[in-house]
């Protein structure tokens, strides 16, 4: 590169407060006080969300589902981030966030339809603060931001109430910062100051292209030059994400504008179930990733350095496995979209000509399948 | 009937009503604010109703659509101005794959509330991109309305139903009419989504939009001292269609024209044709024609008017169909 | 006649054949080069054309198209890949605004020789944007070409044509049928933007592309037990449409059915419909019917199979249409 | 802004060589060795665009044009950067970049045909390696981008071949800095490491938007974000616009990658013709970038202290004189656009339908012109 660099930093570091190993560490700009009890419900939730993952990737083996997006790896991100939300902020999710699903309290069963091809989505954002899923990469990034304009709108900024305050927290990947609607919320929010964090999961590879193909420098980086803070978080530590997440959040609310965090992290599985990653990248990659495990450092840590009942991981371990069983039988119950669904939504107001689409599509329908 | 306005001054009227009938709407685009917009459709607007509410946005199409669809998500009625039809290809994806669909994504639990007003079509002389008529893509796209107007009382009023209606209008405004003669706004609206028979006539039904109905106008009057009586229905909406309005005349007349300034091939006209013929096959004395713009980018200015649907077209189509 | 192959396989082959042929072809999009495309049809040429000539993009459509542009006017032939159908509108702008308008712009001093690769249609059994059938929005834009190929033999033929046409042709791939039976590869080609009548009738003439023929093929079959010979025309190419080949087969039969996954509403079936009957008015003996998707987002997966046209809904066609 | 600010930088100076007085100063990163000879053929340039442009102006209040898009304020950017080229570098710019191509010896007359509305533009993007007005946009970044991929794949860039290596010109705007195009250029150039130079006359208005609707901080600031440099100049500075351009093509050519420049200046007209920057913008601004004005620099500095000709100034406005007759009579002589020529380009190879309807297009054009 030329010399007149005017505008290239140094690498700060990665945001750590859980070593691999399960030490905890201090970080001066993100200091978090967190109780035992409040990390063994963290742990509790990363494992349950890859309780989730396990079994819906066996679903789509047993052809109860089309496609899944694993989590695998990015349990961390994903708890540390939504366990940052607190109920009024909203949360802008891709296809893979079944963990920030989780935090939301939206049961696991409304994620599978459009997996299993029952329906589109069909969930209410409203509902739980947690908006639909969105495939087009990147589309959600400008969603999230023209919901922080409606948030400034409606005065909820800046007014110290903490049950007012309203942050929005935008899921997008590493391969999506290329695409130009991401780099177009970053002007939006800059230029607008609004309440919006912009979380993107660094897991190192958009399908088989690995984050290089993207860009020559770290993630965290782009939103300086849109005159923003950017920060790298340990994307496989929960406590950081946290701490990174909950700090940026609070910022948003308390109407000090965005924040971009790149939580450094691995996806573990393939893009999808059709996908075949031997064919892109090494196997050691993996395991390398393996030994950064976003669930053993917390479960070192608890076993070393908390108190917490003995029973604790069997228990977890049992609600897991209660889990899987509901995500098993209820995904086969899932029902099929009925001939008029595919319709009905298509307008708020059905025009005629559409109507008698409907009909004729539903008569053949129940012809065809009496 | 009251007062006699331009249609940009119609639909600044009516853009004002509707802001002061909900405090959620905002408008929202490129230089909406102090500017007025290019064409002043917004003018005065942000001045009586804040920065908050007419948003100079920045200057990206994808931006200006994808945040109305997360204001639209947060309850709020953006209506987006285009400044410039060829420029609503930018946030063709937003408008596409997230305003068309997100409502249908949601099982109907979302409702995407937002207009998009796009001013439209030539005849203003302006350089490339300024002149297109960009209604087909939109009506092709399931979970999109589509209409268009073609007089200041219609801008009035249709404005208005455009925003208060919970779906996704794309709202064609014919620019070059916008500062064209005055005229009188009516009382109360024609529902949306319904056509109109703005002449009757016995021997040719001709089917237009938008900027075309002022040479249908025109051209009927022509027609009229050659004896042949035009009836003219002014679709105003593109999609749906209202194809009852089209065919009951058709089946009085045995003939139909339909004229756009999009171009020919895959345009609206087409989807007209096929309908119309399937509907009253044994009425048609003759095919359905239309008189469009070509299967060109559209042209250099200085031969614009030659190129779009004018007088000489139509009235050369109607010679062709009384010949059948 | 001479090897059987899959269409996955028949468009890899020409693709590399195009590549061998003209030093200047360049291929890029998301996942080309080691995984080789989502459906792998790019396997093996990175590899051995190497990552300057099979390129591995960063995530943006727009980008993709946008770079082409700059390749095509420094005098290279770009391949872009779209990894899904519903994935080509970020690109939607650069595609219709400069790649279909810069040779025009130029006044034929630039050519645009892009061949734009979009997997289309639906039936795989995917997650919204992955079906859908995008043909129309191009169809409707002048300067582009818009080819779809229904067999092995075509895919391998009809991609070498592509690239080697000096103007920008879409490419539409159906995606089912890429590992759909295997089929022999013709010694030479059929001219694109040649209709082909893929099976002789009487009764009634029902034209389709792309993923749709399959189907017809099953139809026709299915009709004949009940008496009734349907001539099918696979269309190959839909912009330019060949209606000449469409209407000398109505002159024999008299009826027309036009069928396509896209949307019914301002689809390929209605420009066919009102050209047909334009040219044909005197020899049809029922409206042009139409078998298409239904005007609503593609579904669910789940009930895909029952909304895409397919032999019962193609057969209730023939039943309505002989009824005339 | 929260604290945790890890990217945002100080402002470093804007690159100026020459002050609005006509103070020659030096720039350690930017040396400039430049004749007064050299210096005067700049002035002349100066001169001689600005007055192209007055006289388009003029053309179009006469009717002969539909529309123009002054260039008055941005001539030394223009012809700084323009004249920083090399014969086989290629240039992509906007609508506005008239000093650029009269650089490239693009006789003025070539660029009215769109504004008089006769033609689209059609020229030809490889006679003087200028290519086509984009008026979409932030399009064109793209294409240039393009362009330098094939610059590389021809074996083009970083040979120490002067005449061989070849470095890519974009042209923008400080309201294009937001579009999504742009930014994937950005994306493009720096995953590439290509030899693009982005030159983003920022004239502190996108129509009657002032930049700080586009950003809030200063916009060379963008490209860190990507991973390469930027850098801002002084627009109104022909001096500095040369070298900073120089420089960043330079590196370019050696395979030295991307640069962003800024160039900071003012647009002292109406966005174009039809525009009426009253009702957004004080006459006052104007007034006080009239003190800056690129042209009054330089004549002060030739004035004062260089060796030049006694009868230089008076050659140059005659020269400019005549250019302006030639741009006047020019302009009344280009032609209509025949029937044929719309249909003629349209495809490399018409179809059937499409010459059906040239045909019957002709017929009726020649019908009713008779
Ligand atoms: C606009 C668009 N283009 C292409 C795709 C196909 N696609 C789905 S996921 C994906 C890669 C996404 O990578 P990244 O943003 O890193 O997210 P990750 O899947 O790794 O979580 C691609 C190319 C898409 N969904 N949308
Ligand atoms: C995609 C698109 N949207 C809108 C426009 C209309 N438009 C033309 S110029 C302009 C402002 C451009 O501002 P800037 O990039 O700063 O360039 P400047 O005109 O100041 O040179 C706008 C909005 C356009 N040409 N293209
Ligand atoms: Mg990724
Ligand atoms: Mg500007």
């Amino acid at each position: 590169m030329s010399e007149h660099v005017h505008a290239i930093h140094p690498e700060p570091d990665m945001v750590q407060l859980l070593t691999p190993e399960g030490q905890r560490v201090e970080h001066a700009d993100y200091p978090l006080e967190i109780s035992d009890d409040d990390i063994a419900a963290l742990y509790r939730d990363l494992v349950l969300v890859r309780r989730i993952d396990t079994e819906a990737i066996a679903l789509q083996r047993q052809g109860e589902l089309g496609l899944w997006a694993s989590l695998l790896g990015q349990e961390a991100a994903q708890i540390g981030a939504g366990r940052a939300l607190r109920t009024q902020d909203m949360a802008f999710p891709t296809y893979r966030e079944h963990g920030v699903a989780w935090c939301r309290d939206v049961d696991p069963l409304t994620l599978l339809g459009l997996y299993r091809g029952t329906n589109l989505g069909g969930w209410d954002p409203g509902a739980n603060n947690f908006n639909l899923y969105t495939i087009v990469i990147g589309a959600q990034t400008l969603h999230a931001t023209g919901y922080a304009m409606g948030v400034v709108r409606d005065g909820a900024v800046g007014t110290g109430d903490v049950d007012r305050d309203t942050a929005v927290l935008a899921f997008f990947g590493d391969g999506a910062s290329s695409q130009g609607d991401v780099n177009e919320s970053f002007v939006w929010a800059a230029a607008g100051n609004l309440p919006v964090v912009f979380f993107c999961q660094n897991n190192q590879w958009a399908i088989s292209e690995p984050v290089e193909r993207q860009s020559r420098v770290p993630l965290y980086q782009r939103s300086s030059g849109f005159g923003f803070p950017g920060v790298r978080v340990d994307g496989n530590d929960v406590l950081a994400c946290l701490a990174v997440t909950r700090k940026a959040l609070d910022d948003a609310r308390s109407a000090q504008g965005p924040t971009f965090i790149e939580a450094y992290t691995y996806r573990m599985n393939p893009h999808t179930t059709n996908d075949d990653p031997r064919r892109y990248r090494l196997g050691s990659e993996a395991e390398t990733w393996k030994l950064k495990d976003p669930i053993e450092r917390v479960r070192a840590y608890l076993t070393r350095e908390a108190r917490i009942e003995p029973s604790f991981f069997a228990d977890v371990d049992a609600e897991a496995k209660k889990l899987a069983e509901h995500v098993r039988a209820g995904c086969r119950e899932l029902a099929d979209p009925t001939a008029e669904s595919l319709f009905d939504s298509v307008y708020v107001t059905m025009p005629d000509e559409l109507r008698e689409q409907r009909d004729e599509f539903a008569a053949f329908v129940s012809e065809v399948g009496a | 009937m009251t007062e006699s306005k331009t249609m940009a001054k119609a639909l600044n009227d009516g853009l004002r009503k509707a802001m002061e009938a909900d405090p959620k709407v905002v408008i929202m685009g490129e230089d909406v604010g102090k500017l007025g917009g290019v064409f002043r459709i917004t003018d005065g607007l942000q001045k009586d109703f804040g920065e908050d509410r007419v948003i100079d946005t920045p200057l990206a199409e994808s931006g200006i659509i994808g945040t109305a669809v997360g204001l639209a998500i947060r309850g709020y009625r953006p209506v987006c101005e285009i400044q410039f039809d060829g420029f609503v290809f930018p946030g063709f994806d937003q408008i596409v794959s997230q305003v068309a669909k997100f409502h249908n994504r949601s099982a109907g639990l979302v409702k995407m509330p937002i207009t998009i007003r796009i001013p439209s079509g030539g005849g203003i002389g302006a350089v490339e991109h300024h002149s297109e008529s960009v209604e087909t893509y939109f009506a092709h796209t399931a979970g999109l309305k589509v209409v268009a107007c073609s007089n200041a009382s219609d801008a009035y009023w249709m404005i208005q139903e455009a925003i208060a209606d919970d779906d996704p209008v794309i709202f064609i405004e014919p620019k070059r009419l916008y500062h064209a003669a005055k005229s009188e706004i009516a009382d109360a609206p024609t529902p949306m989504y319904q056509a109109r028979v703005v002449r009757p006539g016995t021997h040719v039904t001709v089917a237009g939009y938008g900027p075309t109905m002022t040479t249908l106008a025109e051209s009927a009057k022509a027609a009229a001292d050659d004896g042949i009586e035009l009836e003219l229905i002014d679709l105003r909406t593109v999609s749906p269609l209202d194809i009852p309005t089209v065919v009951e005349s058709v089946r009085r007349t045995g003939r139909l024209i339909v004229v756009h300034e999009a171009p020919h091939s895959f345009g609206v006209g087409a989807e007209i044709a096929a309908r119309v013929t399937e509907q009253a096959f044994y009425s048609l004395e003759a095919p359905v024609l239309r008189v469009t713009g070509y299967d060109t980018p559209y042209p250099p200015s200085r031969l614009e008017h030659e190129w779009l649907p004018n007088l000489d077209r139509v009235l050369d189509a109607v010679d062709k169909i009384m010949e059948y």
